[in-house]
């Protein structure tokens, strides 16, 4: 498994049945690949829909089915379409249990960013902001470093995306729950030490008592 | 009480200067051809708020290839390099918002409201400039109404009245931007006769619509 | 005709095709049955529906197709259902071309109050405050007197339903129109003169130099 | 992954002292049955968040004949006179609200904003011991948000996931109050299998309703 499937993997193991769940583009959006055995999402795009589903093949695409990132999805009976204004009604009112989204730095303080740099690299927030600022759980998933450098730090120097202290980080390496206290060391791949991990963050990082190793398929 | 023109007649009417909202995501349920007229009478100096601009020619791209716009307001444009570059040569100033509070920013535009009370973006570069509202201990960020002179739609049905029906994820921004534009101008895939479409499926109403295009125009 | 016929009769004369027009409970109903030949208008009832029209007979009632009141009513082709936020966003948001209501009291700044009589009559509001702050023309239509008691004051002493100068105002003896340099009397009603009106009017009034007849069927 | 659920069952969870939003405007789109099994259950001292109550003997109004409302906020009692007196009784604590200001603080209370910004009040007893918000020269009210424990809901018909669609003029407050309470309880006129419903004419989407109640209990 590379790192992204491992992190995919990883992530879907926190998602309970019948969850409003939101799955950001690229990485993200392989959670749903993963998902445990008798566990059922309902997958929101911000776009407009709740109960999106892969799509069965190029032959059923639709120009008017699309996920965020405009790529031809499909739906699950039962699905809803709706427009952006109640789309963003969900997820700023807390209906929404889970989003996961990639990130390029997260914080001692639990901080995300993940929508600019500055004088480099502008896209645009899209629906970001709104996700961290709104849903009840907020899941980092992201490689543990960029080019050898540590994307968790002591304190983020992009722009935040929120002012809100995110619930989860996974990343290939390990899974770390940002706290009052700090960010804490809950599981650890098998491939890798405490030390090792220690050695990619540039935060520091409180060791549960009781970590663990995680979970993954063969 | 037939409201449907000509796709040059109803392009004709907008200036050149003119602010209009222009509805689809990632050009998914944006008015294709209303789009290709603007470009083909040469408008320009055009302020556009849409969500996106969709990709190098491909929807809302087209405009922004042919430099007909000079003002963005949207909230996302990283899937389009050439937005990127004309922004960074100052060749369009853009305002990036959150897709959320864009999407109540027109609504408020369209319904009487004074603005958006939302704690997206609060404490971040987002919130630089603006007023924040204290409402029972919570920090909210004020953000203004949005409206434009046109509104241009793109519904997969219409009946001559102008009732709109939309397709799936092609709704998006279209049904409120409809209700926050002096004239709308709505393109659609079907005009059908007053009476086809039921009053529980109708989603944007006649009365805020002034000109339809047909498809097939 | 009586005095309710005659202010109906006249107050549809105000109505232009195609426009969007709100019909308060009681005597502004009646306003839909005058029309002008030619002129059609799409009304609209706050509790959710634009293209309301008078029942066909009682046998088609529908439970789910009522107007303001709770009374049955019916649809024109092309007329369209929503909920009780879009219906306030067409009127907050300026949608709406004219709104016709009872009043209890009109006074020289053009001033409105219909919606509660301090320890006697408190129904509620309902939807009047914001039909009187957001439609683009507020007419009241009413008897020119209560029990012989001028309408028309120099001052409101009930509450106001919104600090905003109403349109016009349609009485059976009289078309007054509030400007900003006070209420101006336009039309009298055929039966009466000039000081007639003013001898049933408290608040002062401006004789337009054009003063007309008020123009009613037989 | 069915919601339904019997008509006594779904009651017996709201405590006395509850908040309920209960949808109907006179009655029309009210859930008749879940009333009914409120009184039948002996519920009081609620607080209901409603349009109207309807008319003495009718939907909300039996509520009040049955004396279990303790505080109400609606936009109009005038068509019962039950509820005025019981008012001036003291026996009722009534609020009332401006009918599209009630339905905008339910939104904002559904949809995670921090209020309303309207001008609708503005200078009105109504705007008593508010906060007034100057946005580019005008001024509006600051409306706060509406949330509660439960909505009540009646929808023409759902789905077993829980999708809902209205009909005509029943719709008004069920929409916006679905979104805006902890437990959503919907009866439904009828029933059907998941996927029947289109998602185009899903109004109020599963995810967010709780229970389902049929009208044939």
């Amino acid at each position: 498994m590379n790192a992204k499937e491992i992190i995919a993997q990883r992530v879907a193991q926190e998602m309970n049945d019948g969850d409003l769940v939101n799955l950001g583009i690229g990485l993200p959006t392989m959670v749903a690949n993963y998902l445990p055995a008798g566990v059922r999402c309902f997958f929101q795009s911000e776009n407009g829909i709740i109960g999106m589903q892969p799509l069965d093949g190029p032959g059923s695409a639709l120009d008017a089915l699309t996920d965020a990132g405009g790529s031809p999805t499909s739906v699950i009976p039962g699905a809803a379409a709706f427009d952006s204004v109640a789309s963003f009604g969900f997820i700023r009112g807390g209906h929404l249990d889970v989003t996961v989204l990639g990130g390029m730095q997260v914080d001692e303080d639990g901080m995300l960013a993940n929508w600019m740099i500055p004088g480099k690299m502008v896209p645009g927030m899209g629906g970001a902001m709104d996700l961290v600022a709104g849903a009840k759980r907020v899941i980092v998933a992201m490689t543990h470093t960029a080019k050898g450098a540590p994307k968790i730090l002591k304190k983020c120097n992009l722009p935040l995306t929120a002012v809100r202290r995110i619930s989860l980080i996974v990343t290939e390496m390990a899974v770390i729950e940002p706290t009052a206290e700090g960010l804490v060391l809950r599981e650890i791949s098998p491939e890798v030490t405490v030390d090792d991990v220690k050695a990619a963050t540039e935060a520091s990082l409180i060791v549960a008592p009781d970590i663990g190793v995680m979970k993954l398929a063969a | 009480m037939s409201k449907v023109s000509s796709l040059s007649k109803a392009v004709e009417e907008i200036p050149d200067g003119a602010s209009i909202m222009i509805g689809g995501f990632m050009g998914v349920g944006s008015p294709l051809k209303l789009i290709d007229e603007l470009i083909r009478q040469g408008k320009h100096d055009l302020t556009i708020i849409a969500n996106d601009t969709a990709k190098p020619g491909f929807a809302i791209g087209k405009l922004i290839d042919a430099k007909a716009v000079s003002r963005l307001v949207a909230s996302h444009i990283g899937l389009n390099p050439e937005t990127q570059k004309q922004m960074i040569a100052g060749e369009i100033e853009v305002e990036l918002v959150p897709q959320g509070t864009l999407a109540e920013r027109i609504r408020a535009g369209g319904t009487g409201l004074g603005g958006v009370l939302t704690k997206t973006g609060v404490g971040t570069v987002v919130a630089e400039g603006k007023q924040t509202i204290d409402v029972d201990g919570d920090t909210y960020l004020l953000e203004k109404p949005l409206i434009a002179q046109f509104a241009l739609i793109y519904a997969w049905r219409a009946d001559h009245f102008g009732n709109l029906q939309y397709e799936l994820t092609a709704r998006n921004f279209n049904p409120p931007m409809a209700m926050a534009a002096g004239t709308v101008i709505a393109e659609a895939g079907e005009i059908v006769p007053v009476g086809v479409i039921p009053p529980d499926q109708v989603e944007t109403v006649s009365v805020i619509v002034d000109t339809l295009v047909g498809r097939e125009d």
